[in-house]
Formats: structure tokens, C-alpha cells, sequence
């Protein structure tokens, strides 16, 4: 069994699925000779051919286009979009289309097609490169956005999403492509949409959170379990849909809640949670839920944006302002 | 100063105005009699357009698109489509979507707001019209790759308009077509407005067709209210992509001699001569009259297809007005493949919802 | 003073402004000759000629992108989408120029646009005539959102967007256009920005909501006063930046909150609010929040749409839900 | 068949990749010492750029993109661009943003992540670089039209790539100057390469330069590697511009000699021999044989410019490196024109947030 980086994992996935499956596409900017400015589809050009891996012209409208069209005749497309700050212009696609075609057409045409883009900050990146806009995308009806937080994640998420019917915006943390390396059996074994992952169990406060900063808030755990503080961990994998049940079941355990998310703050998807927990888990709130998420102004070019990241200390510090309520 | 690139547009049209052929026309249309095909499903595409607006008016139909004088583009192209190509329709195609397979039902359902109008019985794989100008062709060219992945001798339609030539989602579609020879028609139906924008305020450019040379892609001017013009170069165009010659872009010139939709009111912004004049040229008085003069249609026959479309479209609107809507759930019902089970929840809360409502109606009626 | 409809105000701002201001530009899709499909900007062509009404060829992208470009002018443009469901091939401008021009540079070049659009559904409109995305806008930093719901709102909240210095997407509830007629006063007085509006005062339960769903609440609260319930209504008319004191004042009173509006329900801008309670209104609430909106799926065609959008008798039991907790 | 419309694009060269006047150059360039201060930009720009490559490979500076080899370009139309133009520029334009009154400290300023680089003190209304390719064209016709609607004799120079004009922003914007008329050069640096695609796999087109014709608009292609041609093609397209002639393309051809940018290895898809091939044709070994060959430079000149450009660069570079970046909270202070208070209170946080992070570094340190 390899070890592997996040990225590494989604190229295994990549190559999984398409072994496995003759109708799966890949195609994006730069995806083919040069394997993705992150490398994810390295390789893949060489294995599969240039009929199957195709390098598009500069237009992610189109690209979102044509994945479409191909997904009605029955391809299963997975586009690549090389940053998320570049997926705006395929919006319309994704929204007026992708997430509409099997509805509109009662089950006659659908969309099983996938889109994959790098999201996130902290890589000192250009501006628009450290784009996390997944609510925008979890709020459209028709869609799932997946999100992946390690290599075995990577991998198993991809391939579920690969072979979902339906269209998926899978977003890929960045920052943390190359972070850990993990064993990664490339059994093609999906892991299940629709379903939360518990990181980490505790008994005190929810952590509820996705993407890279699980990595911020499994430290901020291990801070807190050092003060004697248990804290659960929650991945939420898939936004949308979203498994409330997971995160309910544990703030009954919990009383307490901190969602953590990079996104600026107001109608991030931590709203959307926040927003459950205050109609089907107030009850069992003991304390405030807070949410310890990106501020709620433009993502500062590198020399600030360590500032804009939620970090483990403002975290920590959520988790101890919850646990002041008695 | 070399030269490193220059281009011209042809244009073509066989029958003028009164319908007299000014140049030999092509093999297929030699015998006229061939063309009454053609001139029926223009007729009976007049007739389900005056009924669609009729059942708007008379509230039975949501807002509608009339197609009116634009029939011998889509009636066109749509006669010389074979069974496997696919189309991507407009709103003003209703006469090539007959053609292809789509019934006069459906597209009442479908203008009426019933989803079930889009499950096209019969050419499974046709898009439905598209709402966002422009957004089909990149569509079409997914479906053409898709065709020329598995060498498939099939070739692909994409209908827009004159006003839908601005946006850039066609350039990008006819680029790609361009540099990857994908099997695609790009069928302009240049109809003189985009509402009230009139062609001239859409581009600078001496004609639409040109649009083609900023992808690498021939292109060309028809006559579009010439069915005999409009289906030689369709025709051309489609053989042409299914061999493999890829994409083509042609130009219908024509006119829109009515509202841009039922919910429009174009004496606000262009005037009632204008329009005269162009009824001068429309396509099916045309037709009819060049069929006469060959002597392959009289009055009678005239008398007998009005009769006959009359019919078919009236059961036909009959059928869609005795069809029930959908049980508010249905909404859920092809969201996606498998009803998610936070969705469930919604579900269950319509039809709970529904049912009060629906029973309280009762109590009260 | 003018009885004037929702429509009719609009018009009379937008003339007022550019009466007002030179700098007033008015372009889009038909607003010259034609008035705007729905006859918001009919009459300007004729009164300020075409140099400040233009007609544009048909782009929504680029119409936004020449708002950015005009704006960095100086000039003051007012663009229209003709319906929401269009908006989308603009977005990628909207995000990434429009709010962040000011910021980027620091305040040199600066983007003081309005971008308007009819939304809502209930017209019995084609698909993608009914759209209600606005917590698609209401997430970005940089932007202000602005919902009016009557016509002497739709008077000063437009001219005080116009004013602005700063891009606002201004969202016009199209189902009301010609809903009521009202005096408006032709007097150039902008209302405030950043400002919620109490409609109806009441002690027992919150009801907030905004747009032409104002509509249908407000006649809810009429009913639960007929029963003896005493409904504030609470219009929130700015719905980025967001004045969350005024819901939070009016739930410390009445301890209940519902939430209504069209959108879809997940990550709609409901969410926020209730996220907002959950964090900083939680010690107040009495019982768990509710929201009654749209359904997470797609607005239906036709003949099914009054299904989906909320009506009274949904606004009226979840009030009566809210009033169950002791 | 008549013909609607024809075209076709010319070719522009004066200097072969040898230095040699191959036609008579036009006037501003036949006394050569009058090129001299488009050479020493041109140095300029390339000392710069060598030396931002180096910031970025000792962690002092992000993601940096090169120019190398396309300086000609940017000087070429910098040097004939007037105060009053404005100026909307990709990455790869530093020649022509520090002949328009970027200062090198701003641009460094820029690629280190701090904001204020974008706050130019010279000219103010020019753009910062637009990242999200394409989606500066619009802008570009918005300016032109201010330019226009207030009668101003100014003009606008947007640039992009080979790859952007696969984009339909680009088309969108193209179209509106054309059927408005507006004063805008676009300007298309042709340097072959779109990150790793290819210019061929982007288009089938003959040249980039007729994506004009699709908005009715002159297009022309230079050698973007001969700065003669470069400035008469731009100077005579300005000119027309401010004049109220209306927009113009122009297609320079040239080749990007470096990788895409420092976080790009180009060697994985172009192989070695092609960038030597074109290293012969690159254009300040190329300008710099002419005015030596005019008698007009000489080593010693050259000498001393590469000291001045270097001494100026290093200069900035310190500067840039001495500036401390800006408090935290500048994320908030310049997102609206005055704070909305819900801001404020985030705002407060992040400065105690800070405050207390530096006070625990301290403590630690
Ligand atoms: C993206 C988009 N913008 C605006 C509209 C509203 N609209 C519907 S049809 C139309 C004009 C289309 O003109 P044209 O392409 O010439 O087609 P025609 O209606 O003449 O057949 C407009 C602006 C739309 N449907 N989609
Ligand atoms: C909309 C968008 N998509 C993708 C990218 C990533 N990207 C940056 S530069 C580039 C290639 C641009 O090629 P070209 O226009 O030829 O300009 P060049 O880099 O050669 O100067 C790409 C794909 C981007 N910045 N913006
Ligand atoms: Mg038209
Ligand atoms: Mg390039």
C-alpha cells in the first residue's frame, strides 16, 4: 500500500476511474503534457491517451459547457478548474445547467459530471487564488459539494464522486495537498457522500468543520485535550447535502459547537449549520454556538493572509468561550 | 506587408420573394413536388404558433415565443437533420423540433410549465429549448465531441439568434468546434431583433456569419425565408460534419413578424411599416406560390392542409389542456438520481402541506 | 405626491438620480426605446437622451465589466439584468472586480455601481424568470444588497444605492412590481443603507423576512392577530452589510423568530440570521427557530411553482410552532 | 452567390531577428539614437525582471511571471502611450506599466503580497494587473466609453495573451468597442504558450489578429520581437483611437522565453531546442545590432547601461524589501468607503487577535 499526499490521492483516484470506467473524461487547463499545475492528473495523458485527457483552450464557461454536454451523452466528464477564483465565469453552467438538466427534463438527460478545483489559502499565492466560496456552490438545489481533508479522503470521495449520477463540485484543500502522506489502498473502495466523518470524539464541545482546516482544528483539539477539555471532531465532507444527523447527535452529547470554516463569515456554510443547530438542536445548546471563520472582507494578498486564516489559537479560544457557559 | 489571412461570406438564395427561382435550383428540390413536405410542416408550424399564442391570451398557456415568419430556417435545417443528429433548440424552433421527433404535446406542455413536456418521447437524446441566450452551444459542442469520441457519423444542431451572437459563450463554443472539428451546425436564425435591440445595435460587423472567422470556421449567408437556400446549405453543412469536416456556421436572414413574446409589445420600438414590408417577403406565402407555379399544388390542397393542421394542432392542445398537473412533489422527484434523506424530509413536509391545503379548499368550496 | 407602484418608483429614482447627477448612467438589455421589459427605465431615453441610456448588445458579463470600467471613471452606472435567472455570466465580474476594486488598490480606483435586477418567482415566468440566489451576493465581501419591498422603499433605498460609493446589487421584487400603489414624494430623500425596517410591531414572535415576501408575512401577522399573537414584522431591506441589532432587539422582546424567504432553504440568507441568533441571540430565544422558505430543489415551472414558493398558512403555523415552547 | 464581406490581415516587420532594416523604417525611427530610450526600457525591464525571478527563488518575493523575451512588446506600445491614456495590463506588461509611471518599488510591491503596490502614485487611473485572464477587456471598453462620453482625445491600451482570446470575455468586449466605436487598442501579446497549450492547440485560426472581424473591427500582426514595428503599429492605432476612429487589434508576435511563472517548469512540456530557436529572434539583442550598426550605441553605452538598470533595480528592490507590510487590519479599511459597523466589530477582534499573537511571540521569543 503506497503512501500517499492529498494530491497524489486524487490523481490515484483519477486513474481508478478511469481504468475502471471507459466513459470517464478528463479534461481542464494545463491537464494533460503538464499533469495540472498541482500535477494532480500527472500521468494520466501518457496512460489513458489524448482522446481521454484533454487539454481545453483558456474558458471555463466552456469547459463547464461541454462537460454538460458530454455528461447527456452519457460521458462521466471531470473537469478541472485550475483555481477556484477561476470558476466564476462557469457559474451559469453550474447553475442555470449542471444542477438542473436531469430535473428539467423529468430523468431524461442528466449530469453525471464532476468538477474538480483546487480551493483555499495560505500557498502566498497571487490574488484570486485563495478563493473559498463552496457556499455559494452548496446552496444551488441539484448540486453536492464535496470536500476532501486527507489522502484516503481524497481518494474515496473522488471515486464516489466519479460515479455519482448526478453533478458534483469536489473542491481540494490546497494548502494541505502535500501536507501528510498517508496509506492509501488503491482498491477502488468509494467512501459514502452524503455523510459526515467523525475525526476525532470528545465529550465537551462539537468541532464541526472541513478542507484544510481540519488540520487548524485537530491541533486546536489536541490543545484542548491537553487542558483536560474533550473535544469531537466533525468533518463534514459533504456540504451539501448535508448530514445534519451526525452533528446534531454529537451537540446532544456536547452542548457546545464551533464551527470553523476559511470562507469570509456571513452565509458561509458555517450559517447553514449554525442555522440547524439553532432550529433542531437548540435544545440541546448549552452554550452560543460561535463560528471562528475568514473575516467578512476580500482574502488579503500573502503578506496578510496569515491574518485572515482562522488559526488554532482563535479556535481554541472559541472552544474555551463555549465552555464558560455553565 | 504579407498577408497572413483573409476570408469571404457567401450568401444564397434560389427563390425571390415571389417565389420565382433567379438560379438553377439544387438536385433535391428539381422536383417540386419534393418540397411539399417541407411547405406542410411550415403550415403546420404557423398553425400551432397562432394556437400557442391563442391559449396565452386566453390565459391557458404561460408566456410565449412566436416563431411567426422565421419557419422555413427551422423547417429547413430541421428537413434535412436524419434521426441520429441532435438538436439544441431555441424558443423559435418549434418547426425543426417537429421534424426531429417532438410533439406538438409536448411543446404545449412544455410552454404550459409542466416539466414533463422536456422528456421528449420521442428523440431522447434533444436538448430542450434553452432559456439563457447563448448557453446551449457550449452544450453542443460536449454532445459533438461526445459524437466524434465514439466515430460516430452523427452531427449536431445549435440554433441561436442575432442577439445571442454578442455573448461570449458562442465565440468560446465555436472556438473549440473550431480547433478540435467538432460535428456541429451553428445556426444563426438572424431575425433582425433581440427584442427591441435591432441587428445593427447588436455588432459592428457587415454580417453575422463572420462571427465564424474568429474560430477558424467556414461560414456563410442564406436567404432564410428560401426553404430551397436554407436546406442546401443545412443540408451541405450536416454531410459535411458527419464525414468528419467539422463545424459550420450558417446565417439565416430573416425577420420576426411578431412580438418578441406574448409579454412584449414591439410597437414600442419599431414601426408597423417595417414590418409590412417584410411580410412581403415571408417564407410560406413564397413556397406556396413557387409549388403553384410548378403546378404541384393548388387550392384545394391548400384548403385540405389548413383543414388537416387545424385538426392536429386542436387535439393536440385538447390533450395537453386534459393532462393534470404533477403532484406538487414531483419537484423532488428528479432533483437528483436518489431523493437524499435531508430531502426527504422536505418532501414529506409538501405533501403534508399540500393535503391540508388542498383539504381546507374543500371545506371551503 | 404620486400614488405610484413598486415599478413606477423605481423609475422615478432612477430619474430623480440622474437628474440629480450627471454621472447617472442607466444601461442594459432594452432599457432604451422599450422602457425595460418590465417599463423600469421608461421615458429616460427620451428624457436624457442616448449618451445616458444606452442599450447594450446582449452580455451580461460585459455589462458588468463596463460598469467596473465606467465606475473607475468616476461615472455612476446603473446596470440592469433583466432577470435575476441572467445575472450569472456577470458573476465572475461581480466577484472578483466589482467588490474588490477599492480594497485591491487600496482606494484609488473605486466602484461605486449599481447593479439591478427583478427576482422572485410567482409570475408565472419561463424557467430561470423566477430566480432568488441573492445569499449567492450577500456572501461576498465588498458588496452591499439591497431588497426594497414597497414602492417608498424601492424610491430611497435606490436612490441612497445610486449615492452610494460603493457597488450594491439592488434586487427588485418583480412579483410586487404592481402589487400596491403608495404616495411617494418626488423629493430625492434616500433611505439609510445598513438598516433593517420594523413593518408591524408585536411582542410574541419575530417574523423576518424581506422582498415580496413581506407580502405574505404580513398578512400572516394579520391572521395571528386575529388570534390574538402579536407579530413584529421586520423587513431587512440590506441584506449585506447586515443590521443584526435590530432582529436581535425584536427577539430579546419576543423570544420566537421566523424566518422567511423565498430562496431555497440551505445556505439561503436565512441562514445567517439564524446562525446570528444562534451565536449572539441564543439566551433570548424561547423556542427553536424557524425558517420558512423556498424547498431545496429547483423552482418549478408553472403549474407547480405556488407549491414551492412559502405561503401565509406556512408562515402562520410555523409562528404557531415557535409559540409552542413555553 | 454574392459576397457579403471580405477580409484580411497584414503582416508588419521592419528589423530581421539580425538587426537589419528589411524595409524602410518609418520616420520617427530613421535617426536611430531616437530609439535609444525604448532600448534602455527594454534593459530596464529585463534587469527587473531577472531580478524579481531571483527575490522569488530566496523565498522574498511570491509567485513571480516573467517577461523575458516579450520586452519589445511592452515598450513598443509603452513608449507611444501618452499621459493621459490608461493602461490595463497582464502580468507580463512591466515594460510598458514603468514607461506609463509604475514605479519598479510598486511592482515589486505587487508580486510581494502587499496591496499598496496596486495604489500607483503615478498614474492613477491605470489598472492594476488583472489576474483572472480576460476579464479585463470589459473594463477596457468601460474606460473607453468614459473616454468617449465625455469627448476626451484619450485612448485605451488592454492587453492580453494568446490564451485569453479563447476567453468570451474578450469577444464580449471587442464587440461593444466595436459597435460603440470606442477608443481602445487591444493589444494581443502572441508569445505562443498558455501556460503549457500551445497557441495552436487554443484555435484554428490563421492568426489571432482576425478575431477582430468577429466585432467588425482593423486587426493587424506585427513582430512583437522588432520594437520599430511595434511602436508604429501601436503609435498609428492610438492615434486613430484618440482621433475618434475607433478600436484596433493588434496580434504581436513573439515567444514567451521563460516558464509560465516561477511555479511553473516548462521544460515538462516544451522541449529545449525550440526555446534556443527562438532566443535568435529575441528582441534587445536584436535593437541593440541595429543602433550599433546606426553608429549609435556602443559597448561602452551598453556597459553603462546595464549598471544604471541594475543600480535602479537593486535600489527598488531594497526599498521594497525595507517597506513593512501593513497593520492587519488594513484588510478592512479599504472594503468600503466608510466601515459598516458590523465591520467594525471583526475588525476590533482581529486587532486584539493580533496584539495578543505578537505579545505570545514576544513571550516566547
Ligand atoms: C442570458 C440571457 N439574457 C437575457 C435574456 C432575456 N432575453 C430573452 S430573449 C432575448 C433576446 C434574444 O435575441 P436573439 O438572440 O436575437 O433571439 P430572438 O429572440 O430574436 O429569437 C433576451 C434579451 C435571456 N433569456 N438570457
Ligand atoms: C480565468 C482564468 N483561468 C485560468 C487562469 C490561470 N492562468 C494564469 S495565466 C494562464 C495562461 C494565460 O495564457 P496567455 O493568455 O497566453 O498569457 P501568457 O501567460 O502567455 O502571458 C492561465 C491558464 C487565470 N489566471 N484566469
Ligand atoms: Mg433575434
Ligand atoms: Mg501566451
Amino acid at each position: 500500500m503506497a503512501e500517499v499526499t492529498l494530491v497524489e490521492a486524487v490523481n490515484m483516484a483519477l486513474a481508478k476511474a478511469m481504468a475502471d470506467d471507459a466513459e470517464v473524461l478528463v479534461f481542464g487547463e494545463d491537464v494533460g503534457l503538464d499533469g495540472g499545475v498541482f500535477r494532480s492528473t500527472d500521468g494520466l495523458l501518457a496512460r489513458f491517451g489524448a482522446a481521454r485527457v484533454m487539454d481545453t483552450p483558456l474558458a471555463e464557461g466552456l469547459i463547464a459547457g461541454v462537460a454538460v454536454g458530454l455528461a447527456a451523452q452519457g460521458f462521466k466528464p471531470v473537469a478541472e478548474i485550475q483555481f477556484m477564483g477561476f470558476i466564476y465565469p462557469a457559474l451559469d453552467q453550474i447553475v442555470s445547467h449542471a444542477s438542473r438538466m436531469r430535473n428539467r427534463t423529468r430523468g431524461r438527460l442528466t449530469c453525471p459530471m464532476v468538477m474538480r478545483a483546487p480551493f483555499g489559502g495560505g500557498i502566498r499565492a497571487p490574488e484570486h487564488h485563495s478563493e473559498s466560496t463552496e457556499a455559494m456552490f452548496a446552496h444551488i438545489p441539484g448540486l453536492r459539494v464535496v470536500i476532501p481533508s486527507s489522502p484516503s479522503h481524497a481518494y474515496g470521495l473522488l471515486l464516489a464522486s466519479i460515479r455519482d449520477p448526478d453533478p458534483v463540485i469536489f473542491l481540494e484543500p490546497k494548502r494541505i495537498y502535500r501536507a501528510v502522506r498517508e496509506e492509501v489502498a488503491d482498491d477502488g473502495r468509494a467512501l459514502p457522500l452524503d455523510s459526515c466523518f467523525t475525526l476525532r470524539e470528545g465529550g465537551d464541545v462539537t468541532l464541526v468543520t472541513w478542507g484544510a482546516m481540519t488540520m487548524e482544528t485537530l491541533a486546536a483539539a489536541e490543545t484542548l485535550a491537553d487542558e483536560g477539555i474533550g473535544a469531537e471532531v466533525i468533518d463534514v465532507a459533504t456540504l451539501k447535502p448535508l448530514d445534519m444527523d451526525q452533528i446534531l447527535t454529537s451537540v446532544q452529547k456536547t452542548g457546545r459547537c464551533v464551527i470553523v470554516h476559511e470562507a469570509a463569515l456571513s452565509g458561509g456554510w458555517g450559517a447553514e449549520i449554525a442555522a440547524r443547530l439553532a432550529e433542531e438542536g437548540l435544545l440541546s445548546l448549552l452554550a452560543p454556538v460561535q463560528r471562528v471563520t475568514g473575516y467578512d472582507t476580500v482574502m488579503p494578498l500573502l503578506r496578510l493572509e496569515q491574518w485572515y486564516m482562522p488559526s488554532e489559537g482563535r479556535i481554541v479560544a472559541a472552544a474555551r468561550r463555549a465552555l464558560e457557559y455553565a | 506587408m504579407s498577408k497572413p489571412a483573409a476570408f469571404d461570406i457567401p450568401y444564397t438564395r434560389f427563390l425571390d420573394p415571389e417565389g420565382r427561382a433567379i438560379v438553377p435550383v439544387p438536385a433535391f428540390a428539381q422536383d417540386a413536388s419534393a418540397l411539399i413536405p417541407d411547405y406542410r410542416a411550415m403550415v403546420l408550424t404557423r398553425t400551432y404558433d397562432a394556437k400557442a399564442i391563442a391559449l396565452q391570451r386566453t390565459g391557458r398557456l404561460g408566456t410565449y415565443a412566436s416563431c411567426l415568419g422565421q419557419e422555413a430556417v427551422s423547417v429547413g435545417f430541421g428537413s434535412v437533420m436524419q434521426p441520429g443528429d441532435v438538436l439544441l433548440p431555441t424558443y423559435r424552433e418549434p418547426g425543426a423540433q417537429l421534424l426531429h421527433g417532438v410533439t406538438l404535446v409536448e411543446m404545449f406542455l412544455c410552454w404550459g410549465g409542466d416539466e414533463r413536456g422536456h422528456d421528449f418521447a420521442g428523440p431522447r437524446e434533444d436538448f430542450p429549448v434553452c432559456i439563457p441566450v447563448a448557453t446551449q452551444a457550449p452544450h453542443a459542442t460536449g454532445v459533438a465531441l461526445a459524437f466524434k469520441l465514439r466515430g460516430e457519423a452523427r452531427a449536431v444542431v445549435c440554433c441561436f439568434g442575432d442577439g445571442a451572437t454578442s455573448k461570449g459563450d458562442i465565440y468560446e463554443a465555436l472556438n473549440l468546434a473550431g480547433v478540435w472539428q467538432l460535428p456541429v451546425l451553428f445556426m444563426i436564425t438572424n431575425n433582425q431583433w433581440a427584442i427591441s435591440v435591432p441587428r445593427e445595435a447588436q455588432t459592428a460587423t457587415a454580417t453575422l456569419a463572420q462571427k465564424a472567422f474568429a474560430a477558424g470556421i467556414p461560414a456563410e449567408q442564406v436567404d432564410g425565408n428560401d426553404l430551397i437556400a436554407m436546406r442546401h446549405a443545412a443540408g451541405q453543412a450536416l454531410e459535411k460534419a458527419r464525414a468528419g469536416g467539422g463545424p459550420h456556421v450558417i446565417e439565416a436572414l430573416t425577420y420576426r413578424l411578431g412580438d418578441h413574446t406574448t409579454a412584449d409589445d414591439a410597437t414600442r420600438y419599431r414601426d408597423d411599416e417595417s414590418v409590412s414590408r417584410h411580410w412581403k417577403e415571408e417564407p410560406i406565402a413564397r413556397l406556396r406560390r413557387y409549388l403553384a407555379d410548378a403546378g404541384v399544388w393548388s387550392k384545394g390542397d391548400e384548403e385540405a392542409l389548413i383543414a388537416a393542421c387545424a385538426k392536429e394542432v386542436d387535439a393536440a392542445a385538447e390533450t395537453y389542456l386534459a393532462t393534470p398537473p404533477e403532484p406538487p412533489e414531483a419537484m423532488f422527484d428528479h432533483l437528483y438520481a436518489t431523493l437524499p434523506p435531508s430531502l426527504a424530509k422536505q418532501r414529506a413536509a409538501l405533501i403534508e402541506e399540500a393535503a391540508a391545503l388542498i383539504a381546507e379548499a374543500k371545506g371551503n368550496g
